[in-house]
C-alpha cells in the first residue's frame, strides 16, 4: 500500500512536470518568431494593393493560366474553343468574311464567371490566337462586367453586300483558272 | 473612505478647480479620471499590442492599415463594433445581465491600486475586494449566457459557472499566501514588503511565492475564462458560446469588460507577487522630501503598468500557441493540479514566514 | 457510455449543415447527455454536384477537367485514375517518364491535402500559430504545381497517354529544395503543436476507431492505418513507378492512448508527410528521360467498346473509377468510389461517446472531404 | 491460380446454376452473370466460405446498357484481418429490365451480408431509381438525399431529359412571389 501512494504521486508529479515542460517548449520555439531570428523565421505576407507588394504579374511561371485573351485578327472562327469547353462560356457568332479563307468573327465572349481556367480552349486552338493572360484581378461589381468580349462587331448590311460580291467574283476567278 | 481620497487635490492645482470640495466631488473625479486615463488608454493599448504580438509570432505582418503600423486599429474595432446593428431583439432580461456583467467590473475601479498615493480603499479587505467582483462577474457572464434561451448560450453559461466555482479556490489560498509574507492585506503594506530589486519580488523571494505566483495568475485564468482556457466562448463548438447572441455595441461592451477583467487581474497579480510601483530607495525619498507628488505618482504608475502589460502579453504568448482547453479538464486541472500546490504554497508560505519572524 | 453516469433525459440539439464544428456541409442531429453525445444521425447530400452525369454529357477529352473537381484539394488523383481508367479501355501506352511525373504530382498532392489536414485540425483543437507556419509552408507546395502545370489545385494536367508538358528545367532542384526544407518544418510542428501537451490532452484516447468498427464500414486509407490496419495501396497492387521506391507504410501504435485514436490518425498522417518526401527524394533523381506524352496513338478509337475500374491511392484512401465506354465520343458511365462516402458512414458510430467540445476534433480528424462523398 | 478456386469453389457449390463468365475489361479478374434471385445466395456463399472470405464490397456499379440496368458487384476479400489484402477479387453481375421511364425498379438489397453495401444502395437507389427490398430495417443513422426535394424523374437514366423543372410547392411558392 504505501509504494503505492508514493508510486502514484511520483506519477502525478511527473505528469504535471512533462505538461508544464511541454507548453514551456512550444512556447520557446515560437519565441523567436518576435525577434525574427534567422532566415526561416521572415514574416511571409505582404499588404497586397500597396505598391510594396514584390511579386508582381509578371513573377508568375511562365504557365499560369490567367485571364483569357483573344487575339481577334489571327481568329478563324472555327467553334473549337466552343465546342470543348466544358462550362460552355464561350460565345461566338461569325459571318462569311471578305475572302474565303477567312471569317467575320463579329461576336466573340467569355464569361469569365462560368469559366473554370481549365485551359483545353487554348490547348485547341489551331492558330493559338487564344491564350493565357498573366492577368489575376477579375474581381467586377456586377456579374455583366464579368463577360469578356473579343469580338469585332455586327457587320453592317452595305458591306455584308459588297463582301458577297468579292467573294463571288473571286469564285469565278478560280472557277475560270 | 479614508481622506487618501487627497491625492486628487495635487492634480488639481495643475487644472485651477477650487480645492475645499466636500470629499466625495474628490472621489467621484479621481473615478472618473482612472477610468479615463488609465483604464480606456491600457485598454485600447493592450489590443493593440495582443494583436501586433499575435501577428509577430505567426510570421505575419499583423494591423498596418488604421493609422501608422496600425496603431489605430483597436479604436477602428471599436467604432466598426458600434455602427452595427444588432440582430436579435433584447427583452429586458438579457440587459439586466449585461449590466451587472459590467457593473460587477468596474465596481473594482475603487479598489484598484494604481501608486503609493493613489489608494482609495487601503483597508484590510482590499485585497479580497476584486475577489468578489471577479464572482459576481462570472454570474453575470453564466446568466447572460442561460436567458439566451439558445444551446449555445446554455452550454456557454454552464462552462463559465463551472470553471469560475473550480478556480475561485486556489486563487483565494494563493491570496492568503501572499498576504502571510506581507503581514495584512492592504495594498500599502503588501507593496512596501516587497523592493524595487528583482530578489525583493514576493515571487522570486522564495519557493513556496512562486508556486502561490503561478496558481493565482492561472486560477485567474479560469475564472475570468481567458483565451487559452475560454471553453464558455469557444468558436469552433458552439459558436461563440454566450457571446453567440452579442451584437454591435453590447459585443463591444462584452469584450472590453472582459479586457478590464484580464487587465485588473494581473494588475493585482503584479502588486501581490511582482513588486508594485516600488522605486528605488533613492529616487523616493528624493522625490518626497521635494514635495512633488505628481512627478512620484506618475512614475510608480508607469512602473505599475509597464509590468501588468508585460505580463498580459506573455499570458497572450501562451494562449496564442497553445489549443484550447476542454472545460472538464479545466475543473479537473484546477481541482487536482492548482488547489493541491495552492495549499502546499500556503503551508510553505506561513512556515517560512514563522521561520523569519522568530 | 458507462453506466454509473447520472442519466439524465437527452436534449436534443441539430448542428445544421454550416455550423463552425462541422468542416463540411452536413446535418447532425445529436442527443445530447450532459456534454456527452448519447447518439447522433448524419444528413448529407447537401454537395450533390451531378459530377456523374455531367461526365456522360461531355466529350472525351474535356472530362479530365471534370475529374479533377471530385476533390478539390486532391485534384490529380481523381485524374489520374480516370486517366488510367481510359487508358486500360483503348489501350494506350503510357511511357516511363509521364508515369513518374504522374506519381510526382501524386506525392506533392499527398503533401498538400495532409498539411490542409493539419491545417484543420489545428483549426478544431483551437490553437492558431501552427495554421499560419502550416499555410506558409503549403504555399510552397502549391508553387510547385503553378510551376508545373499552371494551376494551384485544379491542375487539369494529366492527358490520355501521359501528360501535357514536360518537367520545365527548374523543377527538379525546386523540388529537393522543398524536401528539404519541409523535413526541417516538420520538426517545428512536432515542437509547437504535436507533442504540445494541451493537444495532446485534446486527442489522446478520444473516439479510438476499432478494427470491427473500420471492417463494418469499409474504411480505408489513412483511418484505417491510424487503427493498425496495414493496407496501403501504393505497397500492394498497384505497379506502376512505385516498384522502383523503397518506403515503409507508417502504422499507428497508440504511442500516446489507445491504438486508432485521434492523436494517431494525426501522427499517421504527419509521418506519411515524411514518407512523401523520401518517395518525392527518389523519383526526382531517378526520373527517366523519354517523351512526356505519348502523342502518336493517343486518339480515342470510337469502334472500341469497353469497361475498365482503376484503384488508387488518394491521400484521403482507396479511390476507384469506373468507366464504361460504349463506341459514342461521349462516355457510357463514369463512377467515383471514394473513401470518404464510408467515412460519412462511419461518423454515426465513431462520435457516440464524444464530448460536444471533442466533437469538431473528432470530424476534422477523420479527414472527411463531402465533395467527394456527395460527387 | 487463385482466380479459378474461386470459379471451381462456386461450380462446386451451386451445381445445379450455370455461371456465364467473361474477362472483366482487359484485366484478370473474371465477371460472373448471376440471376438476381439467387444472387444473395451466392454474395453469402463468398463472404462465409472460410478460405475465400470475400467480404468487402469495393464497389456497387449500376450502368444503363440498352434499356437494362446491369449491377456489377465487385467483391474482394477482406483487408482488414488479412496479411495479403486484396487478394481475391471478383465481379458479380445481375440485370433489371428498365420498365418506361419514371417509374422505379426493384431489386434486392444486399446491405444484411455486405455492411458497406447500404453507401451504394442509397446513392444508386436515389439517381437510377431502383428500391432495394432488404431484410433488416433501414439503418436510419444516415440519411443521404442528394437530389433536390421536388426533383420528377431519375437523372443518371439514359430516359431522363435535362433541365426538369423541381416541382416543389414551397419552392414554386417562394419563386412566384419573388416573381412579383
Amino acid at each position: 500500500m504505501k509504494n503505492s501512494i508514493f508510486k502514484s504521486v511520483i506519477v502525478y508529479a511527473k505528469d504535471v512536470f512533462f505538461g508544464f515542460w511541454s507548453i514551456l517548449g512550444s512556447c520557446l520555439t515560437a519565441f523567436p518568431y518576435i525577434l525574427r531570428i534567422g532566415e526561416l523565421r521572415k514574416e511571409v505576407t505582404e499588404g497586397y494593393p500597396d505598391p510594396v507588394s514584390s511579386k508582381t504579374a509578371d513573377d508568375l511561371p511562365a504557365r499560369t493560366r490567367g485571364l483569357l485573351f483573344n487575339d481577334i485578327d489571327r481568329c478563324t472562327g472555327c467553334h473549337d474553343c466552343a465546342k470543348i469547353c466544358p462550362s460552355q462560356c464561350i460565345k461566338i457568332e461569325d459571318e462569311p468574311g471578305s475572302d474565303l479563307t477567312k471569317r467575320w468573327v463579329s461576336i466573340f465572349d467569355i464569361d469569365f464567371s462560368k469559366c473554370i481556367f481549365c485551359g483545353l480552349c487554348v490547348e485547341s486552338c489551331q492558330p493559338n490566337s487564344l491564350f493565357h493572360t498573366k492577368q489575376y484581378e477579375g474581381a467586377a461589381y456586377q456579374v455583366s462586367d464579368l463577360v469578356a468580349s473579343f469580338g469585332r462587331g455586327q457587320l453592317t448590311s452595305e458591306q455584308r453586300e459588297k463582301w458577297a460580291l468579292i467573294r463571288k467574283s473571286d469564285q469565278n476567278k478560280k472557277g475560270l483558272s | 473612505m479614508n481622506t487618501q481620497g487627497t491625492w486628487i487635490v495635487s492634480w488639481f492645482d495643475l487644472v485651477g478647480l477650487p480645492k475645499d470640495l466636500p470629499h466625495w466631488v474628490y472621489t467621484l473625479v479621481s473615478l472618473v479620471c482612472v477610468y479615463l486615463f488609465v483604464v480606456i488608454p491600457s485598454a485600447v493599448l493592450m489590443s493593440y499590442l495582443d494583436r501586433k504580438l499575435t501577428a509577430d509570432l505567426q510570421a505575419r505582418i499583423g494591423p498596418n492599415r488604421a493609422g501608422y503600423a496600425g496603431v489605430l486599429q483597436s479604436i477602428a474595432d471599436f467604432l466598426k463594433l458600434l455602427q452595427k446593428e444588432p440582430q436579435f431583439k433584447w427583452g429586458l432580461r438579457e440587459n439586466l445581465w449585461l449590466v451587472s456583467h459590467t457593473m460587477a467590473l468596474y465596481s473594482t475601479l475603487a479598489v484598484l491600486p494604481l501608486g503609493s498615493l493613489a489608494l482609495l480603499v487601503d483597508t484590510e479587505m482590499s485585497a479580497f475586494l476584486p475577489f468578489w467582483a471577479t464572482l459576481v462577474l462570472a454570474l453575470g457572464t453564466m446568466l447572460l449566457g442561460l436567458t439566451q434561451a439558445s444551446v449555445p448560450g446554455w452550454f456557454g453559461g454552464i462552462r463559465v459557472a463551472a470553471q469560475t466555482l473550480a478556480g475561485s479556490f486556489p486563487a483565494l489560498i494563493a491570496l492568503v499566501c501572499a498576504g502571510v509574507r506581507a503581514g495584512s492585506f492592504k495594498w500599502s503594506s503588501l507593496v512596501h514588503s516587497q523592493s524595487f530589486a528583482l530578489w525583493g519580488w514576493a515571487a522570486i523571494s522564495n519557493p513556496f511565492q512562486t508556486v502561490a505566483f503561478f496558481v493565482f495568475i492561472i486560477s485567474g485564468l479560469v475564472i475570468l475564462a481567458i483565451p487559452p482556457l475560454d471553453g464558455g466562448l469557444s468558436q469552433s463548438d458552439i459558436h461563440g458560446g454566450v457571446s453567440s447572441y452579442l451584437h454591435g455595441r453590447r459585443l463591444s461592451l462584452f469584450q472590453m469588460g472582459r479586457l478590464y477583467g484580464f487587465f485588473f487581474w494581473c494588475l493585482i497579480t503584479v502588486v501581490l507577487f511582482l513588486g508594485g510601483w516600488n522605486l528605488p530607495e533613492s529616487l523616493v525619498s528624493h522625490l518626497r522630501e521635494g514635495e512633488s507628488w505628481i512627478m512620484l505618482s506618475f512614475l510608480e504608475l508607469t512602473c505599475l503598468l509597464i509590468k501588468t502589460f508585460f505580463l498580459m502579453l506573455v499570458v497572450t504568448w501562451v494562449a496564442r500557441v497553445n489549443t484550447r482547453v476542454r472545460v472538464d479538464q479545466i475543473t479537473d486541472f484546477s481541482w487536482k493540479v492548482l488547489s493541491p500546490f495552492s495549499l502546499v504554497a500556503l503551508m510553505g508560505a506561513s512556515l517560512w514566514a514563522g521561520w523569519r519572524a522568530l | 457510455m458507462s453506466q454509473n453516469y447520472l442519466r439524465t433525459d437527452l436534449t436534443t440539439w441539430e448542428i445544421g449543415p454550416y455550423h463552425g464544428a462541422l468542416p463540411v456541409p452536413m446535418r447532425l442531429k445529436l442527443q445530447l447527455d450532459g456534454e456527452v453525445i448519447a447518439h447522433a444521425e448524419v444528413e448529407t447530400g447537401f454537395l450533390h454536384r451531378g459530377l456523374e452525369k455531367a461526365c456522360e454529357l461531355h466529350p472525351w477529352k474535356s472530362l479530365v477537367s471534370y475529374a479533377d473537381h471530385l476533390d478539390p484539394e486532391g485534384a490529380v488523383f481523381g485524374e489520374i485514375v480516370l486517366t488510367n481508367a481510359v487508358e486500360e479501355i483503348f489501350g494506350i501506352p503510357v511511357p516511363e517518364r509521364a508515369q513518374c511525373i504522374r506519381v510526382i504530382l501524386c506525392e506533392l498532392t499527398r503533401i498538400s491535402s495532409h498539411l490542409a489536414y493539419i491545417v484543420r485540425m489545428a483549426k478544431m483543437a483551437g490553437s492558431e500559430t501552427i495554421i499560419h507556419y502550416v499555410l506558409r509552408d503549403r504555399e510552397r507546395v502549391l508553387d510547385l504545381f503553378e510551376l508545373l502545370t499552371g494551376a494551384r489545385f485544379s491542375i487539369n494536367f494529366l492527358r490520355y497517354g501521359g501528360v501535357r508538358f514536360d518537367v520545365t528545367e527548374g523543377f527538379i532542384e525546386r523540388v529537393l529544395e522543398l524536401c528539404e526544407l519541409i523535413r526541417i518544418r516538420i520538426k517545428e510542428y512536432n515542437d509547437v503543436f504535436t507533442y504540445n501537451h494541451s493537444f495532446i490532452k485534446r486527442s489522446a484516447n478520444i473516439a479510438p476507431l476499432s478494427k470491427e468498427l473500420i471492417r463494418h464500414c469499409g474504411i480505408t486509407g489513412p483511418n484505417a492505418r491510424a487503427s493498425g490496419v496495414c493496407f496501403d495501396l501504393r505497397k500492394t497492387y498497384y505497379g506502376k513507378a512505385y516498384d522502383r521506391v523503397e518506403f515503409e507504410v507508417p502504422v499507428g501504435v497508440g504511442a500516446l492512448g489507445v491504438v486508432g485514436d485521434v492523436h494517431d490518425r494525426f501522427i499517421v498522417r504527419l509521418k506519411e508527410v515524411s514518407q512523401s518526401i523520401e518517395i518525392l527524394k527518389q523519383l526526382v533523381e531517378t526520373i527517366p528521360s523519354g517523351e512526356y506524352c505519348n502523342l502518336v496513338d493517343n486518339k480515342i478509337s470510337r469502334a472500341i467498346r469497353g469497361e475498365a475500374v482503376s484503384r488508387v491511392e488518394s491521400s484521403r484512401g482507396l479511390l476507384s473509377c469506373y468507366v464504361l465506354a460504349d463506341g459514342k465520343d461521349t462516355p457510357a458511365r463514369v463512377q467515383f468510389t471514394t473513401s470518404s462516402m464510408f467515412n460519412v458512414k462511419l461518423i454515426p458510430y465513431l462520435i457516440s461517446g464524444v464530448r460536444i467540445e471533442d466533437l469538431p476534433v473528432v470530424l476534422a480528424s477523420l479527414d472527411l472531404s463531402v465533395a467527394e462523398a456527395d460527387k | 491460380m487463385d482466380k479459378n478456386i474461386i470459379l471451381s469453389k462456386l461450380n462446386k457449390e451451386f451445381p445445379t446454376l450455370k455461371f456465364e463468365t467473361h474477362r472483366f475489361g482487359r484485366s484478370e479478374v473474371d465477371s460472373v452473370w448471376v440471376e438476381s434471385q439467387n444472387l444473395l445466395k451466392v454474395i453469402e456463399f463468398l463472404k462465409f466460405e472460410p478460405e475465400l472470405n470475400m467480404e468487402f464490397l469495393e464497389n456497387l456499379n449500376v450502368s444503363e446498357i440498352d434499356q437494362v440496368l446491369v449491377l456489377s458487384y465487385f467483391l474482394t476479400s477482406s483487408y482488414v484481418f488479412s496479411e495479403v489484402p486484396f487478394s481475391k477479387s471478383i465481379v458479380l453481375r445481375t440485370s433489371l429490365v428498365l420498365p418506361d421511364g419514371e417509374s422505379m425498379v426493384s431489386g434486392f438489397s444486399v446491405s444484411h451480408i455486405l455492411t458497406n453495401a447500404d453507401v451504394f444502395e442509397d446513392e444508386v437507389g436515389e439517381l437510377f431509381g431502383i428500391r432495394f427490398e432488404s431484410k433488416l430495417n433501414k439503418d436510419l443513422k444516415i440519411k443521404r438525399n442528394l437530389l433536390p426535394k421536388g426533383l420528377r424523374g431519375f437523372p443518371l437514366r439514359k430516359s431522363y431529359k435535362m433541365g426538369s423543372v423541381v416541382v416543389d410547392p414551397q419552392i414554386k411558392k417562394s419563386k412566384s412571389e419573388a416573381g412579383q
